[in-house]
């Protein structure tokens, strides 16, 4: 016998939390104080009506909707153009791979004034592409299609590693499976790999979707910052930070209270079956205990 | 001596089961797919609390709702092997098998040892490098039982752990298995569908229909006694319902029974009686019979299905009212011409029915 | 307390603007005072606005705006009065290649031009607005010609250095900024109109020790040097306008 | 028969990509236009030898010093205090849990400078946990402490989303395994957990270390701007700024090429076993076709 | 006709094997754990492509690496039912079983009513709602049958697709196998480890053993001319390798083999030979037997295993040399008292051995 007869019991019905998730505990501690913390301190500053009297003016209500429209169209333009990158990514050797995946990564490290100059070069009126693309009458610098543009650039490698992630953590006996079923490999990616990799595609979308809705410094740098047109909330909040904090701060916090919504609604992906998505599931829940 | 007494809902499954194990002993777990088999292992593993009742080894409670106890999968001296084997993909073999001496941080120089040594009894020593996606299902299967049992379990339960295993292996491994067990008072589950296992293996066998034990006891009154239509035709062995209709003076009784009235021993009760009869008592001719069984059918021939070991006997399925098997030679199959259409009369004698009388019949 | 030398530091909050110019005072200082160490905190002039007024232990505050140092004065943070030590004025700017054809200020009117300006929120962009008024009431302009040019406006910049950045690039046609923001560098890829002096605005640069400096002789004495001679050609050097000389 | 008795061999040996396949190649294409087009821009403004000579600058040398020193604590400090989050997000359900997870979301949105403001008023010496701590004698402002403060703020929630989703992922009959092999929960989660959830966890790491590697809004209002404290990477590309376009790009190519060459390296963490994660295994490789 | 000549190296694996599988019937493929028999049904459902060879359905190439050509598996006519069942964890039973029909885009009717019909014939119907989690092992096996099925496949591809299913269901499922495959001239390729299975699907059986085939034909072929030590001991028969070393006046030879000499039936050649000794013609005994047998054995007797179906019949393992495997009655065993460790003699008539000559030997 490998074990004491009595030390089975030795423990309590529940086991006792030993030092590891003592520790783990504290560590959510802090951290849930970290994060808290901040928001407190931002909240407590601004009276609800202020808020509201705020959340009334016209230019506050523009900058909102243009928010929404640009960061739910960067979001959307990103899970497009990202997820056959995610799948290539998640399932193909080729040569080149390493490049593709640190180019990918590269946007998020680029202070993002950077980033506006970047696209600037490169879609600018001045631009080797944006030059190519005036000729067709197109220009993007100080349009909405341009935030979008800026917005696209900054947020798609917060969509793109987690989709990746959970495009590689799905079974691939199951997609052999589908293949023998005549699924085609467009049928295997939209019914096997879509549903199974569902929990880590929401939180791409989660996270690219924040970054978009915040993004500011390549916003202002290559599309400008006109009311209607391009002030999306962050420049609200930046230009009224230069006259006057306490406005700055109400529309910060309904820039939360807004995203706040929006996190909510989308973070009720149930999650029901995530944690049986693998092989071939296994008779009985989870224990109850 | 593991006692379990429980109840426990799954969505709109119950199980509700009282068995008990006897340490040193193989107690085999048969049952019908989806009868509760696993659920009972996982119960007993604390993979799954019981939403009533006691389990306990050795009078010691593992889980007992009514006191809020539970003790933790991690703290019941248990050996599992899962239907699913449930393998350690990123571990190669050896690893797997080490894996719960490492989480007990037995020393380095022992872990080594017994992995080793374990990894030999199962003949899995040229596989020990190999990750579970380079394994055949064979293989993984033993690497999950080598796994088990390297940390020599009080309770082992083991979910169709030789399902995978061709005969050869399995007369290997269940070697192995039966010599693990004699060294040790461990109490053995043992989930299986194949009548050869369950009666090379059981000393003691339970029967669990739709979440309830229906029988439970040692192997002989398993095979002279079959309780319920599911042990008969686990068994392979006729059983009919009927009742007793008339009392003949030469020691037999008139059943009466689905379509016919048959002859049989008098059980010495009176009411309704359970028939075994015996395959190979069973005697099919193309013609009337005209020999001395009291007992004549008339049917069509369903389905002639060699048995092993080399199918040399034939198991023929009669549509006969009731529907009977008899057990035939490949010789009588050829010269009757006992194909599935072939019209037929089944007869056998009174003497050779076994008849069980006061036991509950089942659905 | 960076390297735990006995140094003494003296800690100067300077708008970013600033930057160059004030480095090269901060050299200058620790070279007159040997034990010192000047710590320079660049950043927006509302940031360090913020950053005092929660508490950050300063010496020193020079703002770019006027507006952030009455802020932090009425916070009771600043001893003493604040100084004006520089000056700027504003110019119009576009890039070299003029894609616009632009050739004087009326020219700012004529629809289709990308016109890049300040904010109204940052001193830059409020003075823009200021001038601009101030032109229409100039003969040969409009008496709308202030609302014509900013209905050209295509971005309002919350950060006058974007503004200057958009003009280099060829991205805007024409952009208003300070004449500090025509450096050498910069004046390689822009041209600058003048305003005419009547029209143009004064931007004032106040500086001021703080209430809450543990070394208030140093930091007045770091004051005095950007006042002083010395301090304000190190100023004009980097296109700063100095007090001395203007109205 | 459910199809045409030659159906199977219209196709070539090789299915012929169809529409989707098609589409899905045109959006990768874009993406990477879009993607490199910026950095192609950024680059060709640039010599090498203009970058030779800034890195010999000690200043500069500094800034990366700095920038380096704290997004690699940052970094650690957030896969630290956000692992148990997590993994408590992953695989508990209790109250409060939505809250939390949109507390852990909700600095994304927040504009930087916002939230360094935030931070202000929750750790500055005038804000309530602040002053709590100057108590002891900490003071978090314009330190280098300071700085990693505000990294993990803005970084956490770009670590915690995709660990969570890796570790949801992990088959639940593994644990179950690990647990009657008599593994304690830490135990099965540093053995069993952490491994399968690596290729998740290795992006959370990435997304979160960029994301502090490039962090300046909430650095410069929290922490300030001190060279050789607090003056990071993009704090000195922000004073560059000020006063010459072009030295601004030269330090945002530096940034780049310093993590194009921590992600090179981060990033090759094998994926071998990505694929088979899950369940037992399957016999065989997958098809070499 | 399916036409299969394969080589494919797989780590330290090599499979290389030919096998002809007719439309229109059961090849059943037995083999060791690890001797290839997933990989060939992998190979065949273009899961993996061979390094050689060719395999074609009724002439026409699924793969020919030769000539650069590969049919992609959901162009192949097959269905494929995988050891380890591989339902999707996100559907239920029924979207599992309708997911090859929606991904040809049949009509919606049609799919309704085709699932709802296998599910029926599954007995699955009460449990289409549930997902994978929420199944039995043997629920999810036929699910994962059903799923197959239901595209009516013309290549049927089995890797023990009835080894988590209890008798009863397995009965069901086999019919339901069988009506299937009657309709239809699918040909089926069947691995199982069981000798039952085997002899009750198999009109053709072939034998996989390293990787080669070594054995392929009929089912009366493979009883009676076992080939290999593995298929002996598949068949439960007694396989004895030796050499005629003197030819006696009776038309009988004997034999040098291991340890002994044997008298057996003169094959009518020279050389080495190969003896196959039912089990159930060896007779043990306590005392030297007086009778006519011509092989007397001594040995000890190793293991003892009742034989389903009922346990009547018993399998006495002997460390005879060579080794033997006898049946016996289980009355025998309890009046001879053989338990492990007791002396006895195995005897045995010189005629009831099968002679094979010729016949190449295996390790
Ligand atoms: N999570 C669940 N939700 C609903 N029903 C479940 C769940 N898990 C199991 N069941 C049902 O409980 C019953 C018992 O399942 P269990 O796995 O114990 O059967 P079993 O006897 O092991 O069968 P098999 O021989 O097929 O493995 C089955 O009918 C199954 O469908
Ligand atoms: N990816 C792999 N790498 C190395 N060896 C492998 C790999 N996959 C399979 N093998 C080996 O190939 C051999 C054949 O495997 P296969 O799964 O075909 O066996 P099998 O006949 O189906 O066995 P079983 O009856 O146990 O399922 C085995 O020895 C196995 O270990
Ligand atoms: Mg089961
Ligand atoms: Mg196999």
């Amino acid at each position: 016998m490998s074990h004491a007869p009595d030390a089975r019991f030795a423990a309590a019905g529940r086991p006792s939390p030993p030092l590891i998730p003592g520790l783990a505990i504290a560590a959510i501690g802090v951290l849930v104080l970290l994060l808290a913390l901040p928001f407190v301190g931002l909240i407590a500053r601004v009276s609800p009506r202020t808020l509201l009297v705020r959340l009334g003016e016209p230019a506050v209500l523009e900058a909102l909707r243009l928010s929404l429209l640009t960061s739910i169209s960067a979001t959307a333009l990103v899970v497009i153009l990202g997820t056959p990158a995610a799948y290539l990514l998640a399932t193909r050797e080729f040569r080149g791979k390493r490049l593709l995946e640190v180019l990918i990564q590269l946007p998020m490290v680029l202070p993002p004034t950077v980033a506006g100059f970047a696209l600037l070069m490169a879609f600018g009126r001045m631009g080797f592409a944006g030059h190519w693309l005036s000729a067709f009458g197109v220009s993007l610098p100080f349009t909405t299609v341009g935030v979008i543009l800026a917005q696209v650039f900054m947020a798609a490698p917060f969509f793109i590693a987690p989709a990746r992630a959970g495009f590689a953590g799905v079974d691939p006996r199951l997609l052999d499976a589908a293949a023998t079923l005549r699924a085609s490999e467009t049928q295997r990616f939209l019914r096997v790999m879509l549903p199974l990799a569902l929990p880590s595609l929401v939180a791409g979308v989660s996270l690219s979707g924040a970054r978009a809705l915040g993004e500011f410094g390549a916003t202002i740098t290559f599309a400008g910052n006109l009311p209607g047109v391009t002030q999306t909330m962050p420049l609200a909040v930046y230009v009224a930070l230069q006259s006057d904090l306490d406005a700055a701060v109400v529309l910060s916090v309904l820039l939360l209270v807004m995203s706040f919504g929006l996190l909510l609604g989308l973070g009720s992906a149930p999650p029901g079956w995530m944690g049986v998505r693998s092989g071939a599931g296994h008779p009985g829940s989870p224990p109850h205990r | 001596m593991l006692d379990i007494r429980v109840r426990r809902r799954i969505g709109s499954f119950t199980l509700e089961a009282a068995l008990a194990a006897p340490s040193g002993a193989v107690t085999v777990l048969v049952g019908e797919s989806g009868s509760g088999k696993s659920t009972l292992l996982r119960l007993v593993a604390g993979l799954l609390d019981p939403d009533d009742g006691r389990i306990a080894w050795n009078g010691e409670p593992l889980v007992d709702p009514a006191a809020r106890w539970s003790v933790p999968p991690e703290g019941r001296p248990i050996g599992y092997v899962a239907q699913d084997y449930a393998l350690f993909p990123h571990l190669d073999a050896r690893a797997n098998v080490a894996f719960g001496l490492r989480a007990q941080r037995r020393p380095r120089r022992e872990i080594e040892r017994r992995v080793a040594a374990t990894l030999d009894r199962f003949d899995l020593g040229a596989l020990a490098s190999r990750r579970p996606h380079q394994l055949s299902g064979g293989q993984q299967q033993r690497v999950a039982l080598a796994r088990a049992l390297v940390l020599d379990p009080e309770i082992l339960l083991l979910d169709e752990p030789l399902s995978a295993l061709d005969l050869r292996t399995r007369r290997t491994v269940r070697a192995e298995l039966r010599r693990t067990l004699q060294g040790l008072s461990c109490a053995t589950l043992f989930v299986t569908h194949h009548p050869t296992e369950a009666l090379a293996f059981g000393e003691r066998i339970a029967v669990l229909e739709a979440g309830r034990v229906t029988q439970s006891g040692t192997r002989d009154d398993f095979v002279r006694r079959p309780r319920s239509r599911y042990v008969a035709e686990f068994l392979g062995v006729n059983l009919v319902d009927g009742t007793i209709a008339a009392r003949h003076a030469d020691g037999l009784v008139a059943v009466a029974c689905e379509g016919t009235t048959l002859t049989v021993p008098d059980p010495g009760a009176e009411g309704a009686v359970r028939l075994v009869i015996h395959p190979h008592d069973i005697v099919v001719s193309r013609a009337a019979p005209a020999g001395s069984a009291r007992n004549v059918l008339r049917g069509v021939v369903d389905e002639v299905i060699p048995e092993p070991p080399q199918g040399e006997r034939v198991r023929v399925l009669l549509s006969t009212r009731p529907p009977l098997a008899a057990q035939v030679t490949r010789d009588a199959v050829e010269t009757l011409g006992l194909v599935p259409g072939a019209e037929v009369f089944a007869s056998f004698k009174a003497t050779g029915v076994v008849v069980l009388a006061g036991e509950g019949g089942d659905a | 307390h960076a390297a735990g030398a006995p140094k003494q530091t003296l800690r100067v909050f300077a708008a970013a603007s600033l930057a160059d110019a004030f480095r090269e005072i901060a050299t200058a200082f620790e070279r007159e005072h040997p034990g010192l160490e000047v710590q320079l905190n660049l950043a927006g002039s509302q940031q360090l606005a913020s950053q005092l007024a929660n508490g950050a232990a300063a010496d020193v505050f020079a703002s770019a705006d006027e507006r952030w140092m009455s802020d932090v004065r009425e916070k009771q943070l600043v001893d003493g009065e604040p100084r004006v030590f520089a000056h700027n004025r504003l110019v119009v700017i576009l890039p070299r290649t003029n894609p616009a054809r632009i050739g004087r200020l009326q020219d700012l009117t004529r629809r289709g031009i990308k016109l890049v300006v300040g904010a109204d929120a940052v001193p830059v962009g409020r003075y823009s607005r200021e001038m601009l008024q101030n032109l229409a009431r100039l003969d040969g302009f409009d008496v709308d010609y202030a609302r014509r040019v900013l209905a050209n406006v295509v971005s309002e910049e919350e950060n006058v250095k974007s503004v200057v950045g958009k003009v280099q690039l060829g991205e805007a046609d024409a952009g208003i900024v300070y004449r500090s923001d025509v450096t050498p560098a910069i004046a390689r890829y822009v041209r600058a109109i003048e305003i005419p002096e009547p029209a143009n605005v004064l931007a004032r640069y106040p500086i001021a020790t703080l209430a809450g400096s543990r070394m208030p002789d140093d930091a007045r004495a770091f004051v005095a040097l950007v006042l002083s001679p010395s301090g304000q050609s190190v100023l004009q050097r980097r296109g700063i306008m100095p007090v001395t000389g203007t109205p």
